[in-house]
């Protein structure tokens, strides 16, 4: 399997068709930031249209509306919106979370040479791969990509067009994380070095475990649910549809009897959990950076590990507070309010240990530790917002609304986003022998920081207001939003500078790739198994030699010792 | 706190339970605040504090108390006492103190694609039977069956909701085709529109379209009435799914009602619906 | 160090090696993606009207079903003595036995496309009805299953397992146990499908 | 299952025919009580229980089961967990609702 290191390889099989852990995952990390970044530019569009709803959509509006005479449709806004959230979520966030830095740092982190099935692993990115290709191919269909919201609510979204696309591009998206997370549990339970015990493994490693397990219980479902809507669509059945429909004039010709909640229940069921797969590989950057810029331990190691355990079980039983306006009983409402609550105690646990383990620190404000702070209120905010909504009387009022889309773009934007560039500026001179320069570096922490804040702050006016989100002209038609209205302008100049913002990081990036590589492999002075090997590791096998592990993952200014930290792999 | 968010957008409510969604709304949020200043106060001080240029060498221990372990409790029994306290009993009459068809304004409302058909059971107070094969979207979108027991004297309005001030409002709601969601954001009234089931809400109006307008005044509201909003994506012209409610005195009401009994002697088999935007609406 | 540890030996603290690992997590995925389509069945089922659900299902095969258990069932315990003989060294009976899996796996096809065949006639398709959608969607999947595992068997039926006989005996056995378990997982499958659509 | 000696095999052989006349017979089993003139729950348990055993069966003996390391013990135990969640909580949106008929 790992024997083929010994022989020369061409640049194909070096960079395309490697089953190297790390150019799996760097190829991982360039296309989800692609696809983040085209997520962000159809953000954009949408953006402009939401504060200038009669405009001409100025330099692209005639090439993609020209029929229009280049003014935004509402056909095209839902297929934005769609296509946005979709593509952040599966396509930009989830591998890059788990499919780069899961992929490049796991194995690194537990001593190992490679992933437990290099193979598989290479398959996985390819089914990512294809899935991407899919679902961009779907704009260029002459149905047009999906517009049925990423949630995909049947029966809207079997009439409408484009949908099939999103469904076969999905199937793909979910084998490819199956076969991923499937790799990285078999990884961390098999391949720790000597002495890497359960309870010396890096917080991080601990996280994409949790993630890993609700990626294998909790997308399966979907794959099924998935599978049942190409039949609805393809074969004629109707699993989704009910009887008596009457779409567009005429009555619906299909056999009936089906259910619209039952595709609720199953999407639900694999997207609770999702959203926890989007933060969970998060918290553990953040504590990695934490550990390190505090120069100390992280407090609560071990109620951190149980922690997020729980959350990942939690995760399984509370999907249906999504679904609180589906006409639903005291019972089930009852019952899924109490285990919402349940499942914040966990996260305030989380938070609460790492505000801690900023007190009696001696804290660094490198560009990576800013981001990772700021992630700390930024997650607090979308946290503490999730709980009227998970409070089903509250959540009368505040479902669908724009209160919900502030909620989770704090979590997921400022959040989750936050923390993967603190992690991509942390392992950045782990990947490629060079570290990012810090000024630069700065200048996309502050301007991002003030402009993410900029676009989701007014949502939570706009929501309490009650306008409703996916609103094609940003809810001019109705009076309850006339108040609130003309937050939209300044929200959408906030997305721009947010995106002007990204410049300095991405010629950040390249000014540092062609600069000199330092000798230094452990620039941050870091105590993980990572930065034992050399920057970039070995290809195929990582370290110079056998990996064993002395020490926990957070041994920073032990007392009694000069060096203020004392790495997992000093005796 | 209730000031605070009426300043950042809450609607006055002006329904029986607005008062009580708005109170729960308002208590998550003190807690929300408090755990937010809290812990910002604490964020902040430590970032001063323990600064390394400060702050040298970090201390490998940290905080050994542990009364953060009270305050993740505490935040657990004040999430329990807000669930069994507040939300359950409000969750519990939503659901399940549906009245009867008999003490109160019963109204069905069916959802289409871009509509909202009104459906009043006439003098009878009871309904006539739909049928899919009658659906024709021209003359009788909800497919009523007037030769049917109750039917002859129903009459519907396409997105023209008028109902009486102070009583008990029963609506049945349902959808012709994809989901939707009736929203009347000042009652504080929301509920999905689901194709296949039919599901009842209820709500009882405290003030008149006319005293509510005049709380608009100033406002960039103001001469702007009340409305159903769709508030779930129903296809492309979801933004635009916007009915008009009109909320009238008993006497307003009764003479309402007879008013389109008269339209329905007067020109039976024509299109009701579309009677002018008489309403709040005429500077729209 | 060079190559991935416990390709084929076990961890000592877990006991396990990669390939059993990885097979166990495939099939708790596996268990969630029938799962889904349980769910939906039994959810459809309860939401439907009365009697539905037997009318349809009364125009399925039991017989034809009944014996397709019969032969899954017998692969099954094929796919295990053809591991069994690798263990005891008796490399010809493993294909023997690894043949007849193949065998009953072909005939099992065989009878569902006589089965699927015979409702195209009769006019019957997925959409027919609900229960004809959750059956042919259950079942095609389940068909997909047992394509997908009989070319893997047939690939350890050719001159590579002769190969591999040849270099690496453990790898042999462990690749056939792991792709066993995925065989008897979809024998498991069917165990359920059975009385779900054929006899409730 | 590496350290099966020869001897060892050759019971575990004993135990596989065994394990295949049982399955046989359950197979038969339930397609005879599906004859029964019960009610649907009934008719519901009696299956779901046969299927039980003999999906036991195949676990426990051809997949080795029985003899598995606790590792994966729980992997199948969250997974049970995770799957009976799926399999019921939706159930109960259908008896618990507001809705009218
Ligand atoms: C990463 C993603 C993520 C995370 C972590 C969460 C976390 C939570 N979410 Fe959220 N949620 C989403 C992503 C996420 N959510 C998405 C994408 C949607 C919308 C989907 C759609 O409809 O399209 C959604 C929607 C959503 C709804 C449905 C709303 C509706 O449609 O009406 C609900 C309702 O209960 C909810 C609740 C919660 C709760 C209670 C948490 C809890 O886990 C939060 C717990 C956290 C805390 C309680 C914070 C603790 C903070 C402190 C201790 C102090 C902080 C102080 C400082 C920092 C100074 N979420
Ligand atoms: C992970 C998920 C995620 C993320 C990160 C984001 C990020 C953002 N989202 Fe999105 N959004 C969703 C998930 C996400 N969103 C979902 C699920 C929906 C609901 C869809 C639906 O209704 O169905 C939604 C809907 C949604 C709406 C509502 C639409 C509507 O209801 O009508 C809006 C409106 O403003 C919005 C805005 C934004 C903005 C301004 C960002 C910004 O934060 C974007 C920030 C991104 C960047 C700044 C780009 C960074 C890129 C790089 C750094 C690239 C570097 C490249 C190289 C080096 C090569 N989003
Ligand atoms: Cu109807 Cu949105
Ligand atoms: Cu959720």
């Amino acid at each position: 399997m790992s024997d083929n290191h010994h022989h020369e390889e061409n640049f194909f099989q070096k960079y395309i068709w490697s089953v190297d852990h790390k150019i799996i995952g760097i190829q991982y990390g360039i296309t989800s930031l692609l696809f983040l970044l085209f997520g962000f530019s159809l953000m954009a569009v949408m953006r402009y249209q939401l504060a200038y709803p009669e405009a001409v959509i100025p330099y692209i509006g005639e090439w993609f509306f020209s029929e229009s005479g280049g003014v935004m449709l509402p056909e095209n806004y839902n297929t934005l919106g769609a296509m946005h959230g979709t593509i952040m979520i599966f396509l930009g966030v989830v591998p890059l979370a788990v499919g780069a830095f899961g992929n490049y740092l796991v194995p690194l982190q537990v001593g190992a040479p490679d992933m437990a099935f290099p193979k598989l692993n290479a398959a996985s990115y390819w089914s990512y791969f294809v899935g991407g290709v899919v679902m961009m191919a779907s704009f260029f269909t002459p149905e047009g990509a999906a517009r049925s919201g990423w949630t995909s609510y049947p029966p809207l979204s079997i009439f409408e067009s484009g949908q099939t696309m999103w469904l076969l591009g999905m199937v793909f998206l979910i084998t490819s994380s199956l076969l991923g997370s499937m790799n990285i549990i078999v990884t961390i339970v098999q391949l720790r070095a000597p002495g890497l015990t359960w309870f010396r493994l890096p917080f991080f490693v601990w996280s994409q475990l949790v993630t890993s397990f609700l990626l294998i219980l909790a997308f399966p479902p979907l794959e099924a649910a998935a599978v049942l809507q190409l039949m609805d669509r393809i074969a004629g059945t109707s699993f989704f549809l009910p009887s008596g429909l009457v779409y567009a004039g005429s009555a619906v010709e299909a056999y009936g009897n089906g259910s619209p909640l039952l595709w609720q229940h199953l999407f639900w069921f694999l997207a609770h959990p999702e959203v926890y797969v989007l933060i969970l590989p998060a918290i553990g950057i953040v504590g990695e950076v934490l550990a390190n810029n505090t120069r100390k331990p992280l407090w609560g190691y071990k109620s951190l590990v149980y922690a997020i355990s729980f959350l990942g079980f939690m995760s399984f039983i509370v999907w249906a507070h999504h679904m609180f306006l589906t006409g639903m009983g005291q019972t089930m409402s009852a019952f899924f309010q109490l285990t919402t609550m349940i499942i914040s105690i966990p996260s305030v646990v989380v938070l609460t240990a790492f505000f801690i383990s900023l007190w009696g620190g001696s804290i660094r404000f490198n560009t990576p530790m800013l981001f990772a702070l700021a992630f700390l209120p930024m997650f607090g905010i979308g946290g503490l917002t999730g709980l009227p909504l998970g409070v089903a009387a509250s959540d009368i009022f505040l479902h669908d609304t724009y209160y919900v889309i502030g909620h989770f773009h704090y979590v997921v934007a400022p959040g989750t986003l936050f923390a993967l560039f603190a992690g991509i500026y942390y392992w950045f001179p782990k990947i490629t022998g060079r570290q990012l320069h810090e000024g630069m570096g700065k200048l996309h922490f502050y301007p991002s920081f003030l402009a993410m804040n900029g676009v989701f702050m007014p949502m939570f006016i706009q929501g309490l207001a009650g306008l409703s989100r996916r609103m094609y002209d940003g809810g001019q038609q109705y009076a309850h939003a006339s108040d609130v209205l003309h937050w939209n302008e300044f929200m959408t100049i906030s997305a721009f500078i947010l995106g002007l913002a990204q410049i300095p990081f991405i010629v950040n990036i390249f000014i540092t790739l062609s600069s000199k590589k330092s000798k230094d492999r452990n620039p941050w002075k870091a105590t993980t198994i990572e930065w034992s090997a050399p920057s970039p590791p070995l290809p195929h096998v990582n370290f110079e030699s056998a990996v064993e592990v002395h020490h926990g993952p957070y041994e920073y200014s032990v007392p009694g010792k000069d060096e203020d930290f004392c790495p997992q792999t000093t005796p | 706190m209730i000031d605070l968010l009426r300043y950042f957008g809450l609607p006055v409510g002006i329904s029986t339970v607005s008062g009580r969604i708005d109170e729960i709304i308002v208590i998550v949020h003190y807690l929300m605040l408090v755990l937010f200043i809290g812990w910002g106060i604490f964020f902040i001080v430590s970032l001063v504090k323990f600064r390394s240029s400060k702050n040298k060498k970090a201390n490998y221990h940290g905080v050994e108390s542990h009364y953060s372990s009270i305050l993740e409790a505490a935040v657990a029994v004040i999430e329990i006492v807000i669930l069994f306290g507040f939300a359950f009993p409000i969750w519990a009459e939503r659901v399940n103190d549906v009245p009867d068809a008999r003490d109160s304004e019963h109204i069905r409302v069916i959802a289409q694609q871009y509509a909202w058909n009104i459906h009043y059971p006439g003098a009878d107070g009871k309904f006539g039977d739909t049928r899919v094969d009658l659906v024709d979207e021209q003359d009788n979108p909800i497919g009523l069956d007037r030769s049917s027991e109750y039917g002859a004297d129903d009459f519907y309005t396409i997105n023209q909701l008028h109902i009486p001030v102070n009583k008990k409002i029963r609506i049945d709601l349902s959808s012709k085709d994809v989901i939707h969601n009736f929203k009347l954001p000042e009652l504080r009234v929301s509920q999905d529109a689901i194709p296949g089931m039919n599901i009842p809400v209820h709500f009882t109006a405290t003030s008149t379209s006319e005293e509510f307008l005049k709380t608009a005044i100033g406002t960039k509201r103001e001469g702007k009435g009340l409305e159903i909003s769709c508030a779930q994506l129903c296809g492309l012209g979801h933004y635009r799914m916007k009915g008009f409610v009109t909320i009238h005195e008993e006497e307003a009401y009764l003479s309402w009602l007879n008013e389109q009994a008269e339209y329905l002697e007067e020109e039976s088999g024509d299109d009701w619906g579309d009677e002018s935007d008489d309403d709040w609406d005429d500077d729209w | 160090m060079s190559s991935i540890p416990y390709i084929l030996e076990e961890r000592p603290d877990t006991g396990l090696n990669n390939a059993k690992l990885g097979i166990w997590i495939f099939l708790a995925s596996e268990v969630m993606l029938f799962g889904g389509l349980f769910s939906a069945y039994v959810f459809l089922r309860f939401a439907a009207p009365e009697g539905d659900f037997d009318y349809w299902g009364s125009k399925l095969s039991v017989p034809m079903a009944t014996f397709n258990t019969m032969v899954l069932i017998t692969s099954s315990v094929t796919m295990v003595m053809s591991w069994a003989s690798l263990k005891l060294q008796q490399f010809d009976k493993y294909k023997m036995y690894l043949g007849i899996t193949i065998l009953c796996a072909a005939a099992f096809l065989f009878v569902k496309y006589f089965e699927y065949t015979g409702k195209f006639h009769h006019g019957i398709y997925p959409s027919s009805s609900t229960f004809m959608g959750i059956y042919f969607t259950l079942t095609g999947l389940h068909v997909l299953h047992i394509i997908g595992g009989m070319v893997v068997l047939i690939f350890f039926w050719t001159k590579q397992a002769d190969k591999m006989w040849a270099e690496n005996q453990d790898l042999l056995a462990n690749r056939i146990e792991i792709i066993g378990l995925y065989w008897h997982f979809v024998d498991l499958v069917w165990i359920f499908l059975f009385p779900i659509l054929y006899l409730l | 299952m590496s350290s099966d000696s020869e001897h060892s095999i050759e019971h575990h052989i004993q135990t596989y025919i065994r394990v295949f006349i049982a399955l046989g017979i359950l197979t038969i089993i339930t397609v005879a009580v599906s004859y029964l003139e019960v009610s649907f729950i009934e008719a519901f348990f009696l299956a779901i229980t046969i299927a039980t055993i003999k999906g036991s069966l195949v676990l426990g003996f051809f997949m080795h089961l029985i003899s598995e390391r606790a590792a994966i013990i729980w992997i199948l135990v969250a997974t049970a967990v995770a799957f009976f969640i799926l399999m019921f909580i939706p159930l109960i949106s259908l008896t618990d609702g507001t809705e009218i008929y």
